[in-house]
């Protein structure tokens, strides 16, 4: 059987990665699935910790449910966003984005 | 090892193959059907935590709603289609350190926690009936404040991202 | 057993196409030239690039499916134990779907919900 | 256990003692005869598709005052077979900067979508594939995998029409799958499970009874899903070529024609699975072929009328068939779960599932009503404008008179 440790360190490396997506890519769209992979590492400890731990109550699914729809909504705006600002400056480059800069 | 573990570990070394691509690969499309795959990937996972209700739901809102947004919004913001150039920053190695170290750090916490080991009991009957699930998110005495407030966030979200989405008056190009 | 079911129909349904175009492909003439590999537009030459840029009314589509699929997800689990609801239950799934459908109208006012 | 009551739990018993018998492990042999029935169910889901299309193009012909296939075999039977034969003989044309991978995944993907659902179809009360408990998510799940082919064809074949198609086409798939998705909720509702086998089990009356109005917006999402005439934007010949499939050749376009037969035939199994009471008949529980047979004859009659209106009703625009579907079926739908869920939750204490039927019918009419009455009035409203400008006198060229006429 599968220990509760697989699960935990499989979604350490699926934020990080996903972190670093964040972090290190120029492409505002590229950030975004990023972030959707950290959402999705954070589900599966969610899970995950309810099936080890938890079992019987639905608070693990309630917040697996919440983490969906904040996923949701999170991708609708941001994505909205993105098309909005590339329709007034013709990038999604983040670095070329900075208003302060002019 | 039993032929459970094997397979978690195929879907897991898949799933974060995949993510990798998502992250480091030059053309947004590409990084698109990466996440996909990545995203099928955490599906199956979810499977095998004996959640076919996540299992599916991944499937139907990640893969079958937001992934098609994500391509969608890749062909609307045309100029980075091609994709020429670098993809990532150019002080990449640093956010690469950093996510190395958090990633160590993650892990040497967690093995110190000493439920780190602790194996998967035999699910509960009453855990695998949605209608319980389904009655706990009308409870007022359990879930009935989140469930009322997810429908909120989303109105919000719609209301406000139809609203950036749709400036007609906008520059068009 | 159930769930290992639907993951060995899921590849053989994947597989049966696969395999039939595979074979196809052993079967079939391999004769390509530059005239007959080139993109179909109608007899023209291509001009620019194919991936050309798309307007923001497919995306405000996708928008409101995403929005709906992921409430419909909530509902599901309400629809299932509906026989055991009390009336308060249900009108507070009624209240969720009132609040879905100030969405719709949202939209449908401001005249994203037209084809243009 | 007598072979005629149970064939197939029947043979799987008996292929597993013979495998036991050769000394396989119990456990082992278990996971053969799975992955043998999936493959068995899987071939002859494919296989079905072949008399799909000669029943097809037998119908249209007939309602096209022609005879159809007739020259190959008796009934001209054997006609897709000989298409199917010279389609493998034909050659791939992979366009020039096709991205390769996923224009070669959709055809895959497109035909996985729609056979993946037969996979939780409860056939009868013993044939099944998997029993899962999320049987409706799935099918939901499936046809985002299908959406996904689409639009992977549509983004590897290079191609302005194609990526055109695609776009449109998801538009569509997706716009129609929120009505269905909503209808769906009322036969859950009423079984109170998300499993197949339990919703039909549970229809000791059918649901089309119980809630025409929302039935019949399942069964028009699941015309739109298929992209069957009158909602064939997908492929409007005239307009986009041919949509996303305008760069396949070979089997690879095959497989798109086969996906779209087979999910026009999926789409007519649902409905009978979740209206019209699935295998359910008399002395079908006795006899689990029977319930095939039941089964057979409603998808039958549910796909013999999806075929009569591919071959009456003219194709809609498609600013028309987003407003039918934004403006109409899907606050429809809503309303319709929310009228049943309360009306349902108001005579449920009665007791009594005459005075239920006889509510939520009353129910469904009334809405029906006013339904039709809310187009009416749009519709009268739209006309309006159309008619003011006719009385401004336009100058028009006068014809001129043809100097000669080439017949």
């Amino acid at each position: 059987m599968i220990p509760l440790s697989w699960y935990l360190i499989f979604a350490a490396a699926l934020f990080c990665i996903g972190l670093f997506g964040v972090m290190a890519r120029k492409n505002a769209v590229a950030i975004l699935m990023g972030v959707e992979l950290m959402l999705n590492a954070v589900n599966i400890n969610l899970l995950a910790f309810w099936r080890y731990l938890y079992a019987p109550d639905f608070a693990g699914w309630t917040f697996v449910a919440i983490v969906l729809v904040a996923a949701a909504a999170e991708t609708a705006v941001g994505l909205a966003l993105i098309i909005s600002v590339y329709r007034r400056r013709s990038t999604v480059v983040v670095d070329d984005l900075s208003l302060m800069k002019g | 090892m039993t032929i459970q573990q094997v397979f978690f570990l195929a879907v897991a070394a898949i799933t974060l193959f995949a993510a990798v691509m998502v992250v480091s690969t030059r053309r947004i499309m590409h990084a698109a059907l990466w996440l996909i795959l990545a995203l099928f990937g955490v599906a199956v996972s979810f499977a095998l935590l004996e959640t076919g209700f996540f299992a599916v739901v991944q499937v139907v809102v990640y893969i079958g709603a937001i992934a098609i947004l994500i391509i969608f919004a890749v062909m609307l913001t045309r100029q980075v289609f091609l994709d020429v150039g670098p993809q990532l920053n150019r002080g990449w190695w640093i956010p690469a350190v950093l996510v190395a170290g958090l990633y160590a750090a993650l892990v040497g916490v967690l093995s110190t926690w000493s439920g780190f080991q602790t194996q998967a009991a035999a699910l509960p009957e009453a855990a695998s009936d949605l209608s319980q699930f389904g009655l706990a998110l009308v409870d007022v005495n359990a879930y009935a404040v989140p469930f009322e407030v997810a429908s909120v966030l989303l109105l919000g979200a719609l209301v406000g991202a139809i609203f950036v989405a749709s400036d007609r008056k906008g520059v068009e190009r | 057993m159930d769930w290992l079911y639907i993951g060995v129909f899921m590849l053989v349904a994947a597989f049966l196409p696969a395999a039939a175009i595979t074979a196809a492909g052993f079967l079939a003439p391999k004769k390509p030239n530059k005239v007959k590999s080139s993109t179909y537009e109608c007899g023209i030459e291509t001009v620019g690039e194919s991936w050309v840029q798309f307007k923001a009314q497919y995306y405000i589509f996708g928008l409101i499916f995403l929005i709906f699929d992921v409430e419909l997800v909530l509902l599901f689990p309400w629809a299932v134990a509906y026989n055991k609801l009390t009336l308060f239950g249900i009108f507070e799934a009624v209240l969720f779907v009132l609040i879905l459908l100030a969405g719709l109208i949202y939209a449908w006012r401001k005249g994203d919900l037209e084809w243009i | 256990m007598t072979f005629w009551n149970d064939p197939v739990n029947f043979i799987g018993q008996w292929l597993q003692s013979v495998l036991v018998s050769w000394g396989v492990a119990p456990d082992v042999a278990q996971i053969i005869l799975l992955v043998l029935g999936a493959g068995i169910l899987g071939v002859l889901g494919l296989v079905w598709v072949i008399f799909l299309i000669w029943y097809e193009r037998k119908i249209i012909g007939r309602m096209q005052d022609r005879l159809g296939p007739n020259r190959v075999g008796p009934w001209g039977l054997f006609q897709p077979f000989a298409d199917m034969f010279k389609i493998f003989t034909k050659e791939y044309i992979t366009p020039d900067g096709a991205d390769v991978v996923p224009y070669n995944l959709a055809p895959v993907l497109a035909v996985a979508g729609t056979l993946m659902i037969w996979g939780v179809i409860p056939f009868a009360s013993t044939i099944f594939g998997a029993d899962i408990s999320v049987g409706v998510l799935f099918i939901i799940a499936a046809g985002a995998i299908g959406e996904l082919g689409i639009l992977f064809a549509g983004w590897g074949s290079n191609n302005k029409y194609a990526l055109l198609g695609a776009f449109r086409s998801v538009a569509q798939l997706i716009s129609y799958e929120i009505p269905m998705v909503i209808t769906l909720l009322i036969p859950v509702m009423f079984s109170g499970s998300l499993s197949l086998q339990t919703i039909v089990q549970s229809q000791s009356l059918w649901y089309v009874l119980l809630a025409p109005v929302p039935a019949l917006i399942f069964l028009i999402t699941q015309i739109a899903e298929v992209g069957r005439a009158p909602f064939d934007l997908i492929e409007a010949e005239s307009e986009i070529v041919a949509g996303f499939n305008i760069e396949y050749s070979g089997l690879k376009f095959g497989m798109f024609f086969v996906a779209e037969f087979l999910h026009a035939f999926t789409a007519a199994l649902l409905f009978a699975v979740f209206f019209l009471g699935g295998w359910r008949g008399p002395f079908a529980e006795q006899f689990p072929l029977l319930g095939f047979v039941y089964l057979w004859i409603k998808t039958f009659a549910v796909y013999w009328f999806t075929v009569m209106i591919r071959g009456t009703v003219p194709r809609f625009r498609i600013d028309q068939m987003m407003d039918i579907n934004w403006k109409m079926l899907t606050p429809l739908a809503l309303v319709m779960v929310l009228v049943t869920a309360v009306v349902h939750a108001l005579v449920r204490p009665i007791g009594s599932p005459v005075v239920s039927l006889v509510a939520l019918l009353v129910a469904n009419l009334v809405m029906l009503v006013i339904t039709l009455q809310f187009i009416r009035n749009s519709a009268r409203a739209r006309r309006r404008p159309m008619v003011a400008p006719s009385t401004v006198v336009v100058a028009r060229p006068e014809p001129q008179p043809t100097q000669s006429n080439p017949e």
